[in-house]
């Protein structure tokens, strides 16, 4: 079950503070990994609220987070629409697409689970690869950004856009811990816990799964919105599986089920690929041997290992375990 | 046009010869998922290095006989350190710790491919035994191709043999349709397990050395083929013998046929027909497990 | 209250349910009997949806619903307790009973109130855990707490739901003399209104218990009426004697 | 390869050069290609080229000093967007040099063009880059797609052949090599029997599509595939005997010399056309060559051209004195040099090059595989089509 820990809130001050402090004394590469970190925490935290919580382990996240993109892009390059009408059609845009896959996926658990998600991820990536509307493989350029400036905010600014971006992933966390904390993330929790159950005490599960899936959805579209806006162009690939996997590794390098794991998942990730590749062309083997040692050093990620430790050193009960619960057959 | 009888055969056993290629691999990927619970994400690494291998041997003895004796070796002795180092820990750490770190092989083994065989796509000659083509039928047909299907069904043979009439083959099925009763009955469920994931990974290896004269040598290839091989073996249901021949029939004929028929749709035939199966039945078309 | 009709339903050439009639009062207490493998958790199964019959109806206020899913089932009142504990592993004792009261009371889809802090919610989980006997476990992780806490629990977890019919599967196995007569007040303890259904196996147990008794062999009924005739019935001391005799009426 | 910073200096060239200025401006440059990903050979030869380019020819530039800062676009858009905005403002480079996917160059082009900082692309061939999209400050030295295919047209018509079969990966590149092939042999009177578009990248077996092309009864078949496409179909072409009945032509990348020797005999007798292959005999060319095979082991491929003409343009750029990055820009623009491939310039109406294209036979030499020239088509310039600088 959630709990907004005093660990959580102090680690996601400490992040956010760090990344105000690194936008500040950064350069602008600096501030494309941070806007690159607070884009993808967003997608992370989409995925750890249905992997983690809700135990819908799903491969079709890059996807979600690409149709948020093409959403946000045809929105605004191809109908002309302003820049917020824009992100909330790609709000919009993944929050369905999403809820649809989770709607069809509901009965489906476990390794199907998430062949299921490959395959909606899958089908989508081919339709944008192949769509002549939507440019096909060379993608969609001439994006703009949102436009803030009667707010004073130069979203063209490199810096003020990755605070923009911090800000947003922010916000994210604090709808993600809300959501979580009530009722809908407790009977999700519920469900992962023992859907059969769940179902018995008069829960319409399918629709409950569909639901937060499409919350996730959402949330992965606004990302893909930013995403968008970050680069100015959308291409194919951003919905490809390997997205989807890669934000996998994010979440549970974090510590799945934690979701400030999610955050500093996506943070390890980048930073360590943007050094490693810094040193050697082989930067895949590094994340790899990480990836090991991660899982054989307990298998409980990053932050999930921090709330153990914290846990034993008898301040608080420790958070189960992240692993997937199983029925009572005692 | 001469869209007549030889061409649907000539197509239909294209269809057969690709359907083979994903037995081969599957098979291995599904008795693992079944009897050992493990989801390995790696495996299509695994068939990579056996093509890698393959060409270094048959480049090495001049011939490609040294491949198709080495390469299951080869990846056989990688599995068991893989084993040994890994997966026996790895085994009731959970699937997602499981896909991690296998998800982290995939990335190690890219990388090791690339220093060891550099970034340049690579090629492999057929055995002059099998080069050429054979006529039959009235049609004229690759004959390594036909070698393919061949294999592949001699593979299913000794497979269904091996599960259906030796100790090893009882004690699999019965470790599939219920771990802790095998492990009960007082046998060394762990060598059993052992012994089945060599195999796998010598199948998967085999699979590599017979693509690579057909298919060019990437480093990537052990991720592309992946997906496709993880589809066959959920269509299938995993863990079934049954499962993984018909999964590999169906995908082999759709992506054939769908190339044929409607190539605009033939990317995307195979994740529709796999959202379909798993929409009617959440478990694969022949479980292994009620 | 609770009406089934003709209910059939088989497995292959095995037929676990057959021509099974039934009708429950409002606030009657049944007890149904029956040796293993006579059909009576498949009974349960049946009337909660987790098995669809073959033929039959199943009425809940003269309402059909046979067609109903599970979860719409247990919306109209309808809860189950399980033979084998089928809790919420992982978490709390407080988080299980929370999570199905919240789905009675409407809370468990609340987007930014948090149910398990709900007046309503709390209030129906200390009550439940009372007549449970677990206030004092209500923080313990359900993965350590003793087994017979977590047989309570499965009970409380039905009752949480503040359903208008139970349907308990032998909650008294496994939890001794001690559990038995404690199980005894707690059903006292219940209210009157409540329609319950009992599988036991206890046969004092049942008889005490029971305003009627319904007994399955072979998933058919073979004897329904009130506990004292139930008693004196021939042939259910055959059935019983036949085949539990030996094991002295006694539970596992 | 590590991603280093290299600084070349021409002080030991100095001493035999005219004397340098005063003040000699220094240089930096953003060499941006996939070091890592599917694309990291071609990555590899093309950074192998700029830089025996740039050190061949140290001693024109003057006393000025090359710095390359090397980045990794791992054949991603969003990686190379973002390393290329590394380049510009945080190492504030004078030029960008590199691209090898067309998918990455959509994805710069537009900070690119705003920034103004000129960009020498040694590959990414999309058409729409020196068309609709073109720029001032985007110089392609590579090739275009449509350019390498078009003369095939013409050729294949004037060989007798009437009916042709196409086939080519379903993405933007593939439908443009074909779409341009296509024009120019109807134009010249002959009729595309039939094609097909196969899945990019996930094609790993072309039998079906063989056999379906095999029975439209084509003259002959005209493809694109590029790296281990290339090699599969090549292969598998020429096991289903297809060679026999029906002759197989396309473009050059099909048996690029990278890896043609992957493919075996199976390739012997394919004809294609190509803005480069390391048989042009031309002082150029064969200086080139040698002097390529001394550093790197191995011949050169158009790859490595493509580098070492960006590296060409980019002396020759400096040479005529501009400094900034708009001067850069407006020379680069203009450059012409006589390149191992022949003569080339830059269309000023495009900013592509004007080039010859080879029309060869893949034969068997000395052990390896090697290239018979059999056609030259000079000069070939891109249409304007939509370029308004």
């Amino acid at each position: 079950m959630f709990h907004q820990t005093p660990l959580k809130t102090g680690a996601v001050l400490l992040l956010a503070t760090a990344a105000v402090v690194y936008a500040f004394t950064t350069g602008f590469f600096g501030l494309e990994l941070l806007t690159e970190v607070a884009i993808l925490a967003i997608v992370a935290i989409a995925l750890d609220l249905v992997a983690g919580y809700g135990g819908m382990v799903s491969l079709c996240h890059g996807a979600l987070y690409g149709v948020g993109a093409y959403a946000f892009a045809s929105a605004t390059v191809l109908l002309g629409w302003g820049g917020g009408a824009g992100m909330a059609m790609a709000v919009a845009g993944g929050g369905a697409f999403a809820w649809l896959i989770g709607a069809v996926s509901a009965r489906t658990h476990g390794i199907f689970f998430i062949m299921a998600t490959l395959a909606f991820g899958q089908m989508a990536y081919a339709y944008f690869f192949d769509s002549p509307l939507f440019g096909g493989s060379d993608g969609m350029p001439g994006i703009a950004r949102l436009d803030l400036s009667g707010a004073g905010l130069d979203l063209n600014d490199s810096r003020g856009y990755a605070l923009f971006c911090t800000v947003l992933a922010l916000l994210a966390y604090a709808l993600a811990a809300t959501l979580l904390r009530s009722g809908f993330g407790r009977t999700l929790v519920g469900i992962r816990a023992n859907e059969p159950r769940m179902r018995a005490l008069g829960l319409p599960v399918w629709r409950h799964k569909a639901a937060a899936f499409g919350t996730s959805g959402a949330l992965a579209g606004l990302a893909g919105a930013l995403a968008a806006q970050h680069t100015m162009y959308v291409s194919p690939g951003l919905l490809h599986w390997t997205v989807s996997g890669e934000l996998l590794i994010m979440v549970i390098l974090g510590g799945l089920g934690t979701l400030v794991g999610a955050v500093l998942g996506a943070g390890v990730l980048v930073f360590v690929k943007h050094e490693v590749a810094r040193f050697t062309d082989h930067w895949h083997m590094v994340v790899g041997l990480v990836l090991i040692a991660t899982v054989l050093s307990g298998g409980r990620g990053i932050f999930g290992q921090i709330e153990f430790l914290w846990g034993r050193r008898g301040a608080r009960r420790p958070e189960p375990a992240a692993t997937e619960g199983s029925p009572d057959h005692a | 046009m001469t869209a007549d009888a030889s061409f649907w055969i000539v197509q239909t056993l294209n269809a057969l010869q690709l359907s083979m290629l994903l037995f081969l691999l599957s098979v291995g990927l599904t008795v693992i998922f079944g009897l050992l619970h493990f989801v390995n994400l790696a495996h299509g690494s695994l068939y990579a290095l056996g093509a890698f291998v393959g060409v270094s041997a048959s480049a090495f003895a001049g011939s490609y006989w040294a491949a198709f004796a080495v390469a299951p070796v080869a990846v056989a002795l990688v599995g068991i350190v893989l084993y040994v180092a890994l997966i026996r820990r790895m085994r009731n750490a959970g699937p997602m710790n499981q896909v991690l770190v296998t998800f982290g092989l995939i990335f190690v083994f890219l990388d090791l491919f690339r220093l060891g065989w550099g970034d340049i796509p690579l090629g492999m000659a057929e055995p002059d035994l099998f080069s050429g083509r054979t006529e039959f039928l009235g049609i004229v047909y690759p004959t390594y191709r036909l070698f393919i299907i061949g294999l592949g069904l001699v593979v299913l043979a000794a497979l269904s043999l091996l599960l259906s009439r030796t100790q090893l083959g009882a004690i699999v099925r019965a470790g599939v349709d219920n771990g802790d009763m095998a492990a009960c009955l007082g046998i060394n469920v762990e060598r059993v397990f052992f012994v089945v994931f060599c195999l796998g990974c010598a199948l998967a290896g085999l699979a590599g050395a017979v693509a690579a004269p057909v298919l060019s040598v990437t480093t990537d290839m052990g991720t592309a083929i992946l997906i496709p091989t993880l589809v066959v073996v959920v269509i299938g249901g995993l863990g079934s013998l049954r499962g993984a021949i018909a999964g590999s029939l169906l995908i082999g004929f759709v992506q054939t046929f769908g190339a044929v028929l409607a190539p605009q749709a033939a990317a995307v035939a195979v994740y529709a027909l796999l959202a379909v199966v798993l929409i009617l039945r959440p478990a694969g078309l022949f479980p292994a497990r009620g | 209250m609770l009406e089934v009709r003709d209910l059939s339903k088989s497995f292959g050439a095995l037929a676990v349910t057959q021509r099974v009639s039934l009708r429950v009062a409002p606030g009657e207490r049944r007890v149904l009997l029956g040796p293993n493998g006579a059909g009576k958790t498949t009974l349960f199964n049946l009337l909660v949806g987790e098995l669809a019959p073959d033929s039959g109806l199943i009425l809940v206020d003269g309402r059909d619903v046979t067609a109903l899913s599970v979860d719409a089932r247990a919306r109209l009142g309808l809860a189950r307790s399980y033979q084998k504990n089928n809790l919420f592993a992982g978490l709390t004792v407080h988080e299980n009973l929370a999570l199905s009261a919240a789905c009675a009371q409407g809370k468990a889809t609340a987007l930014l109130a948090d149910s398990h802090r709900d007046r309503g919610v709390v209030a129906t989980v200390e009550e439940v855990a009372e007549r449970v006997g677990l206030s004092e476990l209500l923080d313990a992780s359900v993965d350590t707490i003793p087994y017979g806490a977590r047989r309570r629990l499965e009970v409380g977890l039905a009752l949480a739901s503040k359903p208008r019919i139970l349907l308990m599967d032998e909650p008294t196995s496994g939890i001794g003399p001690g559990g038995i007569n404690a199980f005894h007040a707690f059903l006292h303890g219940l209210p009157a209104e409540l329609t319950i259904l009992i599988v036991e196996h206890d046969m004092d147990l049942a008889f005490g218990i029971a305003d009627r008794v319904t007994v399955l062999n072979h998933g058919e009924v073979v004897f329904d009426g009130p506990p004292q005739e139930a008693r004196d019935s021939a042939l259910i001391r055959e059935i019983y004697l036949g085949s539990w005799g030996a094991e002295g009426g006694g539970h596992a | 390869m590590k991603l280093s910073r290299t600084w070349l200096s021409a002080a030991a060239a100095l001493m035999l050069a005219v004397p340098a200025t005063a003040h000699a401006k220094d240089y930096k440059v953003g060499l941006l290609l996939p070091y890592s990903g599917v694309y990291a050979a071609l990555g590899k030869e093309i950074d192998q080229g700029f830089e025996l380019a740039l050190q061949t020819r140290l001693g024109e530039m003057a006393g000025s000093k090359i710095e390359i800062v090397r980045e990794d676009t791992e054949v991603k858009p969003p990686v190379g967007l973002a390393k290329t905005r590394k380049l510009i403002l945080q190492d504030q480079v004078d030029v960008m040099v590199g691209i090898v996917s067309s998918g990455v160059l959509g994805a710069i082009r537009d900070f690119v063009h705003q920034s103004g900082t000129p960009l020498i692309v040694a590959n990414a061939g999309n058409d729409d880059a020196t068309g609709a999209r073109c720029s001032r400050f985007i110089t392609r030295v590579s090739f275009s797609n449509g350019q390498v295919n078009r003369p095939m047209g013409d050729w294949l018509y004037n060989k007798g052949v009437r009916k042709v079969y196409t086939l080519a990966p379903d993405y933007a590149a593939g439908h443009q090599m074909i779409e341009t092939f296509s024009a120019a042999f109807k134009a010249a009177g002959g009729t595309i029997v039939g094609g097909e578009f196969t899945p990019f990248r996930t094609t790993k077996d072309f039998g079906p599509y063989l056999t379906k092309a095999q029975s439209a009864g084509p003259d002959a078949i005209f493809v694109f595939y590029a790296g281990g496409e290339a090699i599969s179909f090549v292969k598998q072409y020429a096991s289903f005997g297809v060679a026999d009945s029906v002759p197989l032509y396309g473009s050059g990348f099909l048996t690029s010399p990278l890896y043609v020797n992957a493919e075996g005999p199976a390739a012997k007798g394919v004809v294609t056309s190509l803005h480069y292959v390391p048989t042009i005999e031309s002082p150029e060319n064969a200086a080139f060559v040698k002097a390529f095979s001394a550093a790197y082991g191995h011949a050169p491929s158009e790859y490595a051209v493509q580098g070492y003409d960006a590296g060409q343009a980019l002396v020759e750029a400096v040479k005529s004195g501009a400094t900034d990055r708009a001067a850069l820009a407006e020379a680069l623009g203009k450059v012409r040099f006589t390149s191992p491939r022949g003569p080339v310039e830059i269309d000023p109406a495009t900013n592509n090059i004007v080039q010859n294209i080879y029309i060869y036979e893949t034969v068997q030499g000395d052990g390896t595989l090697t290239q018979k020239i059999l056609d030259v088509a000079k000069a070939v310039r891109d249409p304007v089509s939509g370029c308004q600088k």
